[in-house]
């Protein structure tokens, strides 16, 4: 094979082939997640400037510098930009391309040309958006309510396009990791020995393929609604907007699970690596994310309560809810029993899984709050809902996604970063997010509502403490694009495995070579045998 | 490796006889015009109900045999009932929705 | 690279261990490929089926205006057009290649028939004035339903989006015609014929069901 | 109990103003209570055990437990259980508040880009004001002439969407007397933020005494008139008549008689016929530097003598 020519030299996927088209053109499964994390990380930076706007704006009540209709489009693009360009793709294209083959013992994903072809559909579909900007921009929330984004003037059906497009690309990913999944394991490598990250991408998948069909169609119907005015979504002929709320969380509900599971896979990785211990209650994990992918087709109502549903929905709808609330519960307490009588080191990537466990303690209890229908009305799209999502998905995913970063850093390049200012900027993000977001959750209950430009004057302090925060964030994510920039120029080369963890990748050099292995590995064991 | 066992590697393509192909397309043809006869003999409110099992067995064929699935392994047949399934779902649920939210709108 | 293996032939990937773990895969893989297609015709259909219950009799003034002569012959042709595709990939399974290239050609010139037949059908739609939406002017077209272009506007959403299936299938099928031409397939390795199969049979799938749900069904 | 006490201090909420709102803040200070419970074990033993079992040396020995299945079944079982409990109890207190009272006062809503129309049955029309008599239940039957909004009443803790093409309803029943704000919750373009309103809650006899005034527009000046209109019709939401400011749209003080740049460059003065023109088809002559499209149609919504009322009012705006 391959791999027995290279055995003796130092040649690995990033210098075995030169050149731009190397990798334009390339079907290694590891750098086409490093060209998801370019486009990803670029999108990040957008969506992350239009946060810092908003809060600057909402700084004092009345108009600071933004007009309404500008802080409207800013509102869009910031959610847009994070969910479709940023959240859904991060880490499954970028962490789980590059390791979900190396986790099961495979040379590269199913489909490698369906995957090149996967990042240039994202990139068509995520230059089209950002190209809104130059042409009408859009104004309607990245939730594209009709009638509203039947009526206003800016680019909906652009958007939109763009937004189908990238869904497809979302679609070919998941297709190509489920069956990665089921085909590409390494001998011995039974479903009950690869590790959590995988099956959470796997349940991750699942949603892609199953939910994203969905809001394909529903944009596509939006678009001709827009054009041709079909009727089926618009009052004025005769439609209900209410069934595009339906259509639409059909598959934005899954979606929030596409955003979420993933991250829930990476704590697993990193709670087992750095506490030196096996999980707790594996097949508890495991299942409860194939549980939670099933559930959460049957709550999308939720978002719903007020907009005009029956009660007989609205009730069955909460009360689905409540059942995807048990996994996740699970999940919590697996992670905090695999913490019990551990070797617990407070490393970089472990202060981000341990600040995603706090995070997402208080977005997971705030969630259930929301899923109770009588309190909901009263939070539903207020600050309280912003606070909730951002501390699951911020506080989440994003903090999953760097403690990914940090993690998996040295076997991506070969380089160490520089631990003391990895923790600083941990330390930014996790408090600078406390303060932006906690104050949300007050402002939330006073009765502020969201996508508001303006407000009354008693809001005025909480909102002024929540954009210093904003600042204190963006410091955090600033640094720690330093310290990778610096490892990745300067760095000490990394070892195979500097944390002493247990799964397949951290057996190989680093950075791995072009074919990952080179022996087909046999698994003889499961994936956390710290013993 | 779980592979190895679940989805054998022993078994060759599954060459579907000539004949099976004629028979199914000649069902589907005896079924089309099935349909037709049936939609001009005018049955009411049973015209939609026999049009669509009619077609559910003419789909039913297609898959089976031109698509192959009869002689598929397990999980592709998984695979193609799961999104059927979920269209059922998210066809039962916005059905109860507009079905329940017209009941109770007219005690308004 | 992975050529270098002996036990592979120079159609299986290197990531795969021989020709029939390829194939399963690239058969999963279309599978799954298929079960989104369902997904996202689906959503038409339940929107299609939700307001024909919420506008049974503007549903019904709708589908008079179709001829279900027309549904009729584009049924018979892309039901043969599917026959012929299942023979293509037959022929190529049993090693006759003409034949398999005939039928292929069979198939094309089927979904080119269907094609045709909807653009008659389009063009006199438009003819009549039974636009979509809000292009259907209900005094034109002396319509007892004010509402009737949303009855238009989803029978142009579900055939346009079905029309351009079948077109995007054509392009598919002339693609594996023209290596089955060139001989790249074999009683071994014809993998994408049959996933463009699977995918050609889909669109007969979904048509099985447009017929009656548009043309009959009023 | 001093534990309910403690989350009535710390909710955060408004003070609530019906005995609806009363029963959802019961239900939330439950629902805070066992968040803080659930937090205090999660985050609290997560602190605990990373600072109990912290690494020592590199060589740690580490326990090698893969599960408990009683253990598992516990915090499975528990969340479940609360979490049934609480969609009951949610499931009740919604049940409350969509459940119709018969006989209730009943006031028409409608909500526009971007202000809430009332009509009362009496005919008293005003904009973004609800004024409503103490323990009375009031029914409002919302609609939308355009986009989506929601009704929101913070105070209340009751929200509702407002549909265009159908009516969606609301009840209430005020034991606070007070002014409340009204929020729209559901976004719906430029001056969402704006949408604001003011609910009114007096006694009975102010609140007849209040009807009775407001029924009496028909007998003022023609001005007056315009005044009130400019209100009702949420033209002052767009065009200010009190000063030169901009707002969504250009402003109307001391502009009547002027000339104006419309958007192909031309010159138009502005006399009766372009203010009229300017109302009924709003995109036909648009000041320069505005967008069209924007300002709806007043076509058939305005009376000849109402048209004119608000043409003496703005002729008047000096």
């Amino acid at each position: 094979m391959a791999a027995t020519t290279n055995a003796s030299s130092d040649l690995n996927y990033i210098t075995e082939f030169k050149g731009i088209k190397s990798w334009l053109t390339s079907l290694d499964h590891k750098r086409i997640g490093l060209l998801y994390m370019m486009a990803v990380l670029t999108y990040f930076l957008f969506g992350g400037i239009m946060a810092l706007l908003l809060r600057l704006e909402l700084f004092s009540p009345g108009a600071n510098f933004l007009s309404a209709d500008q802080y409207n489009q800013v509102m869009t693009y910031h959610g847009a930009v994070m969910v479709f360009m940023v959240i859904i793709p991060g880490i499954p294209a970028i962490l789980g391309n590059f390791f979900l083959p190396i986790h099961i013992g495979a040379k590269d994903v199913a489909f490698p040309r369906l995957n090149l072809a996967s990042w240039y559909i994202f990139m068509i579909g995520s230059i089209l958006a950002v190209s809104t900007l130059f042409t009408s921009k859009i104004d309607t929330g990245w939730t594209f309510y009709t009638p509203y984004s039947l009526k206003t003037s800016t680019a909906v059906i652009t958007m939109v396009f763009a937004a189908f497009i990238m869904g497809m690309s979302s679609i070919l990913t998941g297709l190509n990791f489920i069956v990665t999944v089921h085909k590409l394991r390494a001998p011995g490598m039974t479903m009950h020995r690869i590790p959590l990250f995988v099956w959470a991408l796997y349940s991750t998948a699942i949603l892609q393929v199953l939910a994203t069909p969905v809001l394909a169609i529903t944009l596509l119907l939006l678009i001709a609604e827009r054009a041709f005015g079909v009727g089926v979504f618009n009052p004025e002929l005769g439609g209900d907007p209410v069934l595009f709320q339906h259509f639409f969380w059909f598959y934005s509900h899954p979606a929030v699970y596409i955003m979420i599971l993933p991250a829930m896979g990476i704590v697993s990785e990193l709670i087992a690596a750095f506490s030196r211990k096996v999980i707790f209650g594996y097949t508890a994990i495991a299942y409860s994310s194939i549980g939670i992918a099933a559930v959460s087709f049957f709550v999308w109502g939720h978002h719903m309560f007020v907009s005009g549903q029956s009660e007989i929905a609205g009730v069955l709808f909460s009360f689905l809810t409540m059942l995807v609330g048990v996994p996740t519960a699970i999940k919590m307490f697996n992670w905090l029993a695999t913490l019990y009588k551990g070797s617990v080191s407070f490393q970089s990537p472990m202060l981000f899984a341990l600040g995603f466990m706090f995070l997402f303690a208080i977005g997971g209890v705030t969630g259930i709050i929301l899923a109770v229908m009588g309190v909901d009305v009263h939070f539903h799209d207020t600050y309280f809902v912003v606070a909730h999502f951002h501390y699951v998905m911020v506080g989440g995913t994003l903090m999953a996604l760097m403690g990914g970063f940090y993690y998996w850093f040295p076997k991506m390049f070969g380089k160490m970063f520089n631990e003391s200012l990895a923790q600083i900027s941990f330390a930014l993000i996790f408090i600078g997010f406390n303060v932006t977001f906690f104050p949300q959750f007050i402002l939330g209950s006073m009765g502020m509502p969201r996508r508001y430009f303006d407000y009354i004057p008693a809001y005025h302090s909480l909102n002024s403490i929540s954009t210093v925060g904003s600042w204190l964030i963006a410091s955090g994510f600033f640094l720690s694009v330093y310290i990778f920039w610096q490892a990745f120029c300067h760095g000490a080369k990394a070892p195979a495995n500097p944390w002493g963890a247990k799964t397949l990748e951290w057996q190989i050099p680093s950075p791995p070579i072009h074919t990952n292995f080179e022996v087909e590995p046999i698994i003889k064991a499961g994936p956390y045998e710290y013993r | 490796m779980g592979n190895h066992n679940s989805h054998g590697t022993t078994h060759t393509h599954h060459i579907v006889p000539f004949k099976i192909y004629m028979m199914t397309a000649g069902a589907l043809f005896i079924l089309t015009f099935a349909t037709v006869g049936f939609h001009q003999m005018h049955l009411g409110s049973l015209a939609a109900p026999v049009a669509f099992l009619i077609a559910s067995v003419k789909a039913a064929l297609v898959l089976l045999y031109f698509m192959g699935l009869k002689y598929d392994n397990l999980m592709n047949r998984v695979i193609f009932g799961t999104a059927f399934f979920f269209l059922l779902l998210l066809f039962a649920i916005c059905a109860l929705d507009i079905w329940t939210r017209i009941s109770e709108i007219s005690t308004l | 690279m992975s050529t270098g293996n002996t036990t592979h032939a120079s159609h299986v990937a290197h990531h795969f261990r021989d020709s029939e773990h390829q194939f399963d895969s690239a058969k999963q893989g279309i599978w799954l490929f298929m079960a989104t297609e369902i997904l996202m015709f689906g959503g038409l259909f339940v929107a299609y089926i939700i307001f024909h219950a919420i506008y049974p009799e503007m549903f019904a003034e709708g589908a008079s205006h179709l001829d279900w002569k027309m549904g009729f012959l584009n049924t018979l042709v892309l039901i043969f057009s599917s026959l012929t595709m299942a023979l293509g990939i037959h022929f190529i399974q049993v090693g006759q290649q003409k034949k398999a290239v005939v039928s292929l050609a069979l198939t094309i010139l089927c979904g080119a028939i269907f094609m045709v037949v909807k653009y008659l059908e389009y063009t006199h739609k438009f003819h009549l004035g039974l636009f979509p939406g809000r292009f259907l002017n209900p005094e034109v077209v002396h319509a007892t339903h004010q509402n009737l272009g949303m009855y238009f506007g989803l029978y142009f959403c579900m055939t346009g989006l079905h029309g351009t299936h079948v077109l995007i299938g054509m392009g598919l099928i002339t693609w594996v015609m023209i290596k089955t031409i060139k001989g790249d397939f074999n009683p071994e390795y014809f993998t994408p014929v049959e996933g463009v199969g699977i995918f050609w049979h889909i669109v007969d799938l979904i048509w099985i069901f447009l017929f009656p749900l548009l043309y009959l069904v009023g | 109990m001093f534990w309910t006490s403690v989350a009535h201090a710390g909710n955060m909420m408004p003070i609530p103003a019906t005995d609806i709102a009363v029963e959802v803040d019961n239900l939330y200070n439950f629902l805070l209570i066992s968040s803080f419970i659930a937090c205090a074990i999660l985050i609290g033993g997560m602190i605990y055990f990373v600072i109990k079992y912290k690494r020592k040396s590199n060589n740690d020995k580490t326990a090698y437990i893969t599960h408990n299945s009683f253990l598992e079944f516990l915090w499975s079982f528990i969340p479940l259980v609360v979490f049934l409990g609480v969609f009951g109890w949610g499931w009740h207190v919604y049940h409350e508040m969509r459940k119709m009272p018969a006989n209730a006062l009943e006031i028409h809503v409608q909500g526009k880009q971007w202000a809430w129309e009332i009509e009362y049955k009496s005919g008293v029309k005003t904009a973004n004001l609800i004024v409503v008599p103490i323990d009375t239940d009031v029914k409002l039957i919302m609609s939308s002439i355009d986009v989506l909004h929601s009704f929101f009443v913070p105070s209340f803790r009751i929200k509702q969407d407002v549909v265009p093409g159908r009516y969606t309803s609301l009840w209430f029943r005020a034991n606070k007397f007070g002014e409340f704000h009204i929020f729209c919750a559901e976004f719906c373009g430029t001056q969402h933020s704006g949408m604001i309103g003011k609910l009114k809650v007096v006694t009975q006899k102010e609140y007849e005494e209040w009807l009775e005034e407001e029924s009496k527009v028909g007998t003022l000046p023609l001005a007056k008139r315009g005044e009130k209109l400019f209100q009702v019709k949420a033209c002052s939401g767009c065009h200010s008549a009190s000063d030169l400011s901009v707002k969504v749209g250009p402003p109307l003080f001391q502009k009547f008689g002027a000339s104006r740049e419309v958007a192909d460059g031309q010159n138009v003065v502005i006399d009766e016929n372009y203010v009229r023109e300017s109302i009924l088809n709003p995109n036909a002559k648009i000041a320069k530097g505005f967008n069209p499209g924007i300002m709806p149609t007043f076509a058939g919504q305005l009376s000849e003598v109402e048209l004119n009322a608000l043409l003496e009012y703005i002729k008047g705006l000096k």
